[in-house]
């Protein structure tokens, strides 16, 4: 299986959205390795004296009211955010691209009862779901990793049993069947390959769906608990200092937007990148 | 080719067609002469039902009770009853009720009315039977006077009477009625419910056969639910509110600098303290609950994060009736606690887990502020947030080391809490933290059987004295209430049980 | 025959699309015209150019639009190239008229096919919503659909392929214009189907007097159809001539090989002579003849210069240097 | 005459269609598509059996059933005598029966070399051995079917129509089947390159002695390359000859209006009439009688009531009521001398 | 008639679905740690009163009989009693349902508004400054978290420029109208990054189809062809992205309400889980669902009115 054919070099070349996309998510990963050991403070430490600082050169992006450096917490809070969201990205794309792939390709009853399934927790508004799980078992990561995985499953599900019913029905998926292949060999072999790709763009919208997710339970009190530094939470604690202290709330909201951004701009480019020309 | 739509005019438009309609909206005026914000809604207008602050507070402006607290939360003043006399062994009391005193609807609150809704509250629906069912007997004497009868002298039963659920209700229509009765509930309270939009809010009007003369001063109040603190905040100074409750103390300061606008700050009858579960090592340690007192920095606390809104406290009891105005605050002093933890047994410090209940901003920050101030003498205190409304069932089954919560009175009697946060075994086994002193629990009995009087303070000051000595709790404040008007309001005012009161209110 | 005058002539028309250094040149240098009446034929496979000469001519590309095109095209003494958008609006209905390869697409899907047919009659004969239905009525008569009356309220997905053929020609026909471009109108067709259609359009061709240029790939419906053909590789028109010179003496190379890549309609006859090799990039065609690194007859020469359209007979030309030489 | 590799009997398969809830209220029957009614047909070693028809005539319903891509509802198919049954061993059938399919473009998996594509054929029936052997039998395949050994590192995509479909017959030769059955597999060519495919599935069965099921809708390219001729009108076979015999001898009303509406790349020959009327009815409901009886110009009552049966004379079956309306047919091929070849 | 048709089919291929709704909501809820009874009577209830609590409320029954007398509440339109409220749930949810519903349709309003003519603009005059703009505007509205917009905007728009009230719902529909506006508009942004993408692309799809050619090659001016036969053809992809997305907004309700203090269903939802609330959440969800399954539903419709092709099929 090629990859990296001299034609995808050069579609990558001329391919600007995954370049400012790739460049921004290195800066965003440097940031979260080595931006914790750069800022010169403590993300946690209260410092009574210097509450509500405007931004400045000392505290760039300002104190909040317990004197806490802002940029600290920020990049802290990308670091656990991040993760976070990565893992609620990739365990829903697991589970849900293999059942799709399964339950499309051997159809019958096994994709009936999967796709009534699917049809009964799609109609579950995302938040609401996510929400009562998180709420029910109670506000942890694994429970955050639960529940989204529990529903973000079925759009990956979704997704690729699409194309594999598509797919199925291609010539090469015909030819590969009258040569006797097993099922798992086309199956794996010859429809994921070519069925993935939409999955994967849809993962990187998954993930600014799902940043913006883990926030808003952090906003709500229901995500990761303080005093982890969290961006949902940050701008929650920001609100009461609207007035003065708007860099409280403003600057983990940035990231949160720089993230989207950024994969909004590789799906995009992925899109373009990764889609067979006939 | 060419367009068929031009973005930049439909929008135009759509801005100008946005303006207009909100300045219609602006130039109409609120029916209601005084609008108070407030964070949380009602959810229930049923007093033997209600236990959160917003039903509670609601249910004092619609209904009255025979006795009820002084505004300073220093002694009982009449309300319903006119007077009442106390039997010399302390089992019998009677009472006068006011002739005037009427239900909103017209009809004379009788004494009929005070033994029903009396026994209702001691009833087997009531969440606060336990309060009245010392009371053993009730003799309506005629419309005007009731007799009740103890078994054995109970002293806090005369608070308990002051208390919202032992609210007076018209005993005919309720019989009569039921559960219906609370979807337009009539009292003898100072205003009547009008209507009640579930978590919007309610407006009540004045009601006019309020027994007390020319209140309240104002017509008709609406009670607007803004569950946002920040929200609350900009609404009353945006004007769209006259009065809000519940001001974060981080935004006092700044509302101070507003001209319209007058914050106060009441002290309420609260304790804010760390459960220390005894029963774990190095908890059972005498000494180290001490250094642990001794750690702490209540000061920088109260400062930093409460905005000086707050008072370090002495005991689990807070300032009120009683009080043992001789005891003081544990002062910060590490040499001391390095000592004390050395004595327990854990010179080098030890770790540990506090929880803290997510939903509380402000109790995140304080645990924030203990794990800082203890890490100073090598406590390491992991937090360890919880959902609000199960961390007492989490200490309750004894499954915690450090809590960060907080007690509050719902009676002007120090009984209440002292039962609570002191006495083991009793309604909590003081407060989770298995405690117990056999000599508060002596204190605790005699003090329910002696009338009120110097003796009775004794009593409850050496309560006070041996909490604050042997430290099941790590002492930290006992916060005000902040609330803010408008500077053309007077008279709102949010008493030390913690409720607001509106019959006093007037709007220039 | 000859003496009628020209509908339509074009003239060194070329469409480039795409930007340096990809641009494509699709249509290279392209003359012939089309005169009044006549069945033109414009034959060659695929992404030779055909369609896009067609489609330059009334300036519709579909998605993709050239970023050159030159030359002139004159129809009735005006230059389509040189008009302004919303005179060739004007003419396009209502003088020329086209219609597209596949009739399963060619027609809006969400919109009674009564509204499509009337939509270019009330737009260039400004008739009323009742002239214009009876006149469907008769346009879907005069193509043989059946109960029109009833049909003109039927979306296109009631149709089979054939039938929206037909009322695809009854709105290229509906004005009836001068001139009928029709790209591949049978190639998505049934054999037997697409025998009805080419005879429908004969038969209306006689009825209205228009000209019309047909595109194809299959010479038997050339062969069946054209009164002349014009024989198209790589961009360019290598052969021009009328159908019975054409299939008479084929000319130039690359027709003569394209016969004899057919099977013989007349059994079973031996080896078929496939052209080797496959057709040029237009990005990157190859120098001199394009023709000449698949062509049998190539010597070195055809590598040197593209060779002109050169006149055989009268109305018989093609464009290759050893046109001269004994075959 | 030598024993038939494969023997079909009365093979039918069809697809119920969808019901509705207007079915279900009005009551009406689930709706069944008769892809496939009553079809026989035998294939010896080597022989080259065309079947035409015209869109959804079944042909391709055919094609897929004898590859194994659909199950036949009734009737046998007989691999050299043998049954085989429906859940037979996929790996053995595809040793013997393979297929090349219409669409090059989309016969090939688009994220694998040419190379790649051809080598697990080999490895997954574990045919020419070690990994060496295995790239020596893939450059020999490429070699066979006229592709240079160099190309096999490229991706589908880079490569042109034609040699596709030169990698789609030597992924089927890889296997080393006895019979491919090719749908359609030049439709999607330009002239100059079908001649090329043709030529190379010729060279293969004689060189190979592959027998081949050609499924077309292009009568000129099935007559050239076919021993025997099928035609396919709704579902079902409505003639079947040997090719001379069906090209100059047509006997069903059908067969002679689709002759007939070849464009003849003659324009010597033309005619305004068009040789067969109308459409193919709904194949949902189709007529009682003779599936052809709604556009026959021969037809008489009995076809639009009685179905008719195949009517077999020696080599030569037609399923027609009315063979007496069999005029004379004029072979236009024998008439006319092809004008391509000089 | 067709239309009668499917409409009648698709209501009944919804009873499953409802089904199973009703069942995923009682399960979830049955999972949830800790004991309602518990909960209910908080730290003044004794074993025997919370044995007694759990009995009255069926806790003790085996599931399938819970599940029953659940869907006799809802049967009843009670979904049964609320801990917190101490009242039925049913009246409760409606009175909390209009505020959502008039949150998320004048959010549709809004984005429909904005889509229209900036999807057709930038489909038309596509890769010009005006496309670009707009393309990263909705881009980084998309990436936008609702919440922090409106903590944010807050500031500018309700205090110092008071355009908007700063929170609330309102009294009467004027004021209602005004209060919605900017949380709604906040909501607005987010779908029509979406609609406006997939809008802006069906048209450039559909300007590219035959039948456009065909229409413009009738002679028809580039107003009628765009109006007449490239918009409603390029309305039925969107349609569905609407339609999933407003699932998504019903949901993200449940943020914004929270911001804005809009006393609807999103913000119960909140409270109901901090109160622990167990029956609410459980009718909540249902509710959610419900209105995600009929909106769904009228998107199909209107889908079928767009596209005469799906109701025959």
């Amino acid at each position: 299986m090629k990859l990296l054919s001299q034609e995808t070099v050069r579609r990558f070349k001329q391919n600007r959205n995954l370049q400012v996309g790739l460049f921004l998510l290195a800066v965003i990963v440097l940031t979260s390795l080595f931006g914790p050991s750069l800022v010169p403070y403590d993300p946690e430490e209260l410092d009574f004296g210097n509450p509500l600082l405007a931004p400045t050169l000392q505290h760039p992006f300002g104190t909040d009211d317990l004197g806490r450096d802002v940029l600290a917490r920020v990049v802290a809070a990308g670091q656990v955010d991040m993760q976070v969201v990565a893992v609620c990205v990739l365990l829903p794309f697991l589970i849900g691209s293999t059942i799709g792939l399964v339950s499309g390709y051997f159809g019958g009853w096994i994709d009936r009862v999967i796709m009534r399934f699917v049809d009964i927790l799609w109609a579950f508004p995302f938040y609401v779901l996510v929400i009562s799980i998180v709420g029910a078992l109670g506000p942890s990561t694994t429970n955050i990793y639960l529940a989204f995985s529990l529903v973000v499953w079925i759009s990956f599900a979704r997704i690729v049993r699409g194309e594999v019913l598509l797919a199925r029905r291609l010539e090469y998926t015909l030819a590969a069947s009258v040569l006797g292949y097993s099922h798992a060999r086309i199956m794996l072999r010859h429809i994921l390959p070519n069925v993935i790709t939409p999955a994967i763009v849809f993962m990187m919208a998954d993930v600014v769906l799902t940043i913006l997710g883990v926030t808003s339970l952090g906003f709500l009190g229901l995500g990761i608990q303080p005093p982890t530094p969290e961006w949902g939470v940050m701008i929650a604690d920001g609100r009461n200092f609207i007035q003065d202290g708007w860099w409280i709330s403003l600057f983990p909201g940035l990231a949160i937007v720089l993230v989207g951004l950024t994969f909004t701009l590789i799906g995009d480019g992925l899109d373009d990148l990764l889609r067979p020309k006939a | 080719m060419s367009t068929i739509f031009a973005p930049a005019s439909f929008l135009k438009s759509a801005i100008a067609a946005t303006l207009l309609s909100s300045t219609a909206i602006l130039a109409t005026a609120h029916a209601a002469d005084f609008r108070l914000g407030v964070r949380a809604d009602a959810l229930t207008i049923d007093p033997i039902a209600s236990s959160d602050n917003s039903s509670i507070w609601l249910e004092l402006q619609v209904y009255d009770q025979l006795v009820r607290p002084s505004k300073d939360g220093s002694k009982l003043e009449p309300a319903i009853a006119e007077s009442w006399t106390i039997s010399p062994d302390g089992k019998e009391f009677t009472f006068k009720l006011r002739p005037e005193a009427k239900f909103s609807d017209g009809q004379p609150v009788t004494a009929a009315d005070v033994a029903f809704s009396l026994q209702r509250a001691a009833g087997e629906k009531s969440e606060w039977a336990r309060f009245f069912k010392p009371i053993t007997s009730y003799q309506v004497v005629d419309d005007h006077t009731i007799v009740m009868k103890l078994d054995k002298p109970f002293t806090p039963i005369l608070n308990n009477l002051a208390l919202f659920s032992a609210s007076i209700l018209p005993a005919k229509l309720v019989q009569q009625q039921g559960d219906k009765f609370f979807e337009h509930p009539i009292g003898s309270g100072p205003f009547v419910l009008k209507s009640w939009t579930r978590g919007q809010g309610e407006e009540l009007t004045k009601n006019p056969n309020y027994w007390e003369k020319n209140k309240p001063s104002i017509d008709a109040v609406s009670i607007e639910v803004v569950p946002e603190d920040n929200s609350r905040v900009l609404k009353l100074k945006a004007g769209e509110l006259d009065a809000i409750t519940d001001v974060p103390y981080n935004q006092a300061a700044n509302l101070k600098t507003d001209a319209d606008i007058d914050v106060h700050a009441a002290p309420v009858f609260r304790v804010d303290l760390v459960q220390l579960n005894t029963t774990k090592k190095p908890f059972d340690n005498e000494s180290v609950r001490q250094a642990l007192n001794y750690a702490l920095d209540k000061e920088a606390i109260v400062k930093g994060i409460l905005r000086g809104n707050a008072k370090p406290t002495t005991s689990s009891i807070p300032v009120m009736a009683y009080h043992n105005e001789k005891l003081k605050p544990y002062p910060v002093d590490l040499a001391k606690a390095k000592e004390l933890l050395a004595k327990g047994g854990v010179p080098d410090g030890f770790k540990t887990s506090m929880l803290v209940a997510a939903g509380d901003v402000t109790a995140r920050q304080v645990a924030s502020a203990i794990q800082a101030s203890l890490r100073k003498v090598g406590v390491e205190v992991a937090l360890q947030t919880i959902e609000d409304s199960s961390q007492f069932s989490t200490t309750k089954s004894g499954n915690y080391e450090m809590s960060l919560s907080y007690a509050t009175s719902d009676t002007i009697d120090p009984d209440q809490l002292v039962g609570f946060t002191a006495v083991n075994p009793e309604r909590a086994n003081a407060f989770h933290t298995q405690w117990k002193s056999d000599r508060v629990n002596q204190l605790y009995a005699d003090e329910r059987q002696t009338p009120d009087g110097p003796e009775r303070a004794k009593q409850f000051q050496e309560i006070e004295a041996v909490v604050h000595e042997q430290a099941p709790f790590i002492f930290l404040y006992t916060p005000n209430s902040a609330y803010a008007n408008r500077k053309n309001v007077s008279g709102f005012e949010v008493v030390p049980t913690a409720n607001y009161v509106l019959k006093d209110v007037v709007v220039k | 025959m000859s003496a009628a005058h020209n509908t339509l002539a074009v003239e060194h028309l070329r469409v480039t699309f795409g930007k340096a250094p990809n641009a494509a040149t699709a249509v290279d240098d392209v003359s012939f015209e089309i005169r009044q009446g006549e069945v033109f034929g414009l034959v060659g496979e695929s992404g030779c150019g055909k369609s896009v000469t067609c489609r330059s001519l009334i300036q519709l590309f579909g998605g993709s639009r050239p970023s050159a095109m030159t030359g002139s095209i004159s129809f009735e003494g005006r230059n389509l190239a040189a008009l302004q958008p919303k005179d060739l609006v004007k003419v396009r209905g209502s003088e020329i008229a086209m219609i597209f390869q596949d009739p399963m697409t060619a027609l809006n899907p969400t919109m009674k096919v009564g509204r499509q047919i009337e939509e270019g009659l009330r737009q260039h004969e400004k008739l009323s919503a009742r002239q214009a239905r009876e006149k469907a009525i008769t346009l879907l008569k005069s193509v043989g659909v059946m109960a029109p009356e009833r049909r003109l309220d039927s979306y296109p997905h009631a149709f089979s392929g054939g039938m929206r053929q037909r009322v695809l020609i009854a709105i290229a026909l509906a004005c009836r214009p001068k001139l009928l471009i029709a790209d591949e109108p049978t190639t998505a067709l049934d054999v037997t189907v697409q025998d009805q259609i080419l005879k429908l359009i004969l038969k209306l061709r006689a009825e209205i007097g228009m000209a019309v240029l047909l595109v194809t790939h299959d010479l038997g419906v050339v062969a069946q159809t054209c009164d002349r053909v014009a024989v198209m590789y790589a961009g360019r028109i290598v052969e021009l001539a009328t159908t019975e010179q054409l299939f008479a003496k084929p000319s130039h190379p690359y027709t003569r090989a394209l016969l004899n890549a057919l099977p013989a309609h007349g059994g079973r006859g031996g080896r078929l002579q496939p052209i080797g090799g496959s057709p040029p990039s237009l990005a990157a065609p190859p120098p001199g003849c394009r023709f000449h690194p698949r062509c049998s007859l190539a010597i070195p020469a055809c590598e040197l210069q593209q060779p002109p359209l050169a006149a055989i007979q009268e109305g018989h030309s093609a464009a290759c240097i050893r046109i001269g030489e004994p075959a | 005459m030598t024993e038939p590799l494969l023997s079909i009997h009365h093979i039918s398969k069809t697809f119920p269609m969808a019901r509705n809830f207007r079915d279900v209220v009005t009551r009406s029957p689930r709706q069944t598509l008769r892809a496939l009614r009553d079809v026989s047909l035998t294939v010896r070693p080597g022989e080259v059996v065309g079947v035409v028809g015209e869109s959804g005539c079944g042909k391709s319903t055919l094609g897929r059933c004898i590859a194994g891509l659909e199950t036949p509802e009734h009737g046998d198919m007989l691999w050299q005598g043998a049954p085989i049954s429906a859940g037979e061993n996929r790996r053995t059938r595809a040793r013997h029966i393979q297929m090349v399919f219409q669409d090059p473009y989309a016969s090939l998996n688009p994220r694998m070399t040419l190379g790649q594509t051809l080598e697990e054929v080999l490895r997954v029936h574990g045919l020419a051995g070690d990994a060496a052997r295995r790239r020596e039998r893939v450059d020999e395949l490429m070699l066979m079917v006229g592709l240079a050994p160099a190309l096999k590192e490229r991706l589908p995509h880079t490569i042109s129509g034609g040699q596709r479909q030169r990698i789609c017959i030597a992924r089927a030769l890889a296997a080393e089947p006895q019979l491919i059955v090719a749908d359609e597999p030049v439709s999607a060519l330009d002239a100059s390159v079908q001649a090329q495919i043709i030529n190379l599935l010729e060279d293969l069965r004689a060189k190979l002695n592959i027998a081949l099921i050609f499924i077309a809708h292009d009568l000129n390219v099935v007559r050239h390359i076919s021993d025997r001729v099928a035609v396919m009108y709704l579902g079902e076979i409505v003639e079947t000859a040997a090719a001379e015999a069906l090209f100059t001898r047509p006997l069903h009303p059908y067969t002679r209006g689709l002759l007939a509406a070849i464009p003849i790349p003659d324009p010597k020959r033309r005619t305004s009439v068009p040789s067969v009327e109308g459409e193919i009815p709904d194949p949902l409901s189709p007529p009682i009688g003779c599936g052809f009886s709604t556009r026959c110009s021969h037809v008489i009552h009995p076809c639009r009531v009685r179905h008719p049966d195949l009517h077999q004379t020696g080599e030569h079956g037609v399923r027609c009521l009315n063979p007496a309306a069999t005029r004379p047919f004029a072979d236009p091929g024998s008439v006319y001398p092809a004008t391509g070849n000089q | 008639m067709n239309l009668l048709f499917f409409c009648i089919s698709r209501l009944l291929q919804l009873v499953p679905v409802l089904l199973g709704i009703t069942i995923v909501a009682f399960l979830l809820l049955r999972v949830m740690p800790g004991d309602p009874a518990t909960l209910m009577l908080g730290s003044r209830g004794t074993p025997e009163d919370i044995a007694a609590l759990t009995s009255q409320l069926g806790l003790d029954r085996p599931l399938w009989q819970q599940y029953l007398s659940f869907l006799g509440d809802i049967a009843r339109g009670s979904f049964g009693r609320s801990i917190a409220y101490k009242a039925e749930i049913g009246p409760l949810l409606i009175a909390r349902l209009w505020p959502t519903l008039a949150l998320v349709g004048l959010s549709t309003v809004i984005a429909v508004l904005m889509t229209i003519p900036l999807a057709m603009y930038t489909a038309v005059r596509r890769n010009g400054a005006v496309d670009h703009a707009v393309k990263f505007f909705f881009v980084t509205a998309m990436a936008m978290p609702p919440f922090w917009l409106g903590v944010l905007l807050v500031l500018p728009l309700a205090i110092a420029v008071p355009i908007f009230p700063v929170s609330g719902y309102g009294q009467d529909w004027l004021d209602k109208l005004h209060h919605l506006a900017l949380p709604a508009f906040i909501i607005a942004l987010g779908t029509a990054a979406l609609t406006i993408r997939s809008l802006r692309s069906s048209i450039i799809a559909v300007l590219g189809a035959d039948y456009v050619d065909t229409a413009r090659a009738k002679g028809l001016p580039e107003r009628s062809v765009l109006r007449r036969h490239v918009f409603r053809n390029s309305l039925t992809s969107t349609i569905s992205v609407l339609a999933v997305h407003t699932s998504w907004v019903i949901g993200g309700t449940v943020v914004i309400e929270t911001v804005f203090g809009i006393p609807g269903l999103g913000s119960l939802l909140v409270a109901s889980i901090s109160a622990r609330d167990y029956p609410m959440v459980q009718g909540l969800t249902v509710t959610f669902a419900v209105l995600v399954v009929v909106i769904n539903l009228l998107a199909d419709i209107a889908y079928s009115i767009v596209d005469p092709r799906v109701s025959l099929s």
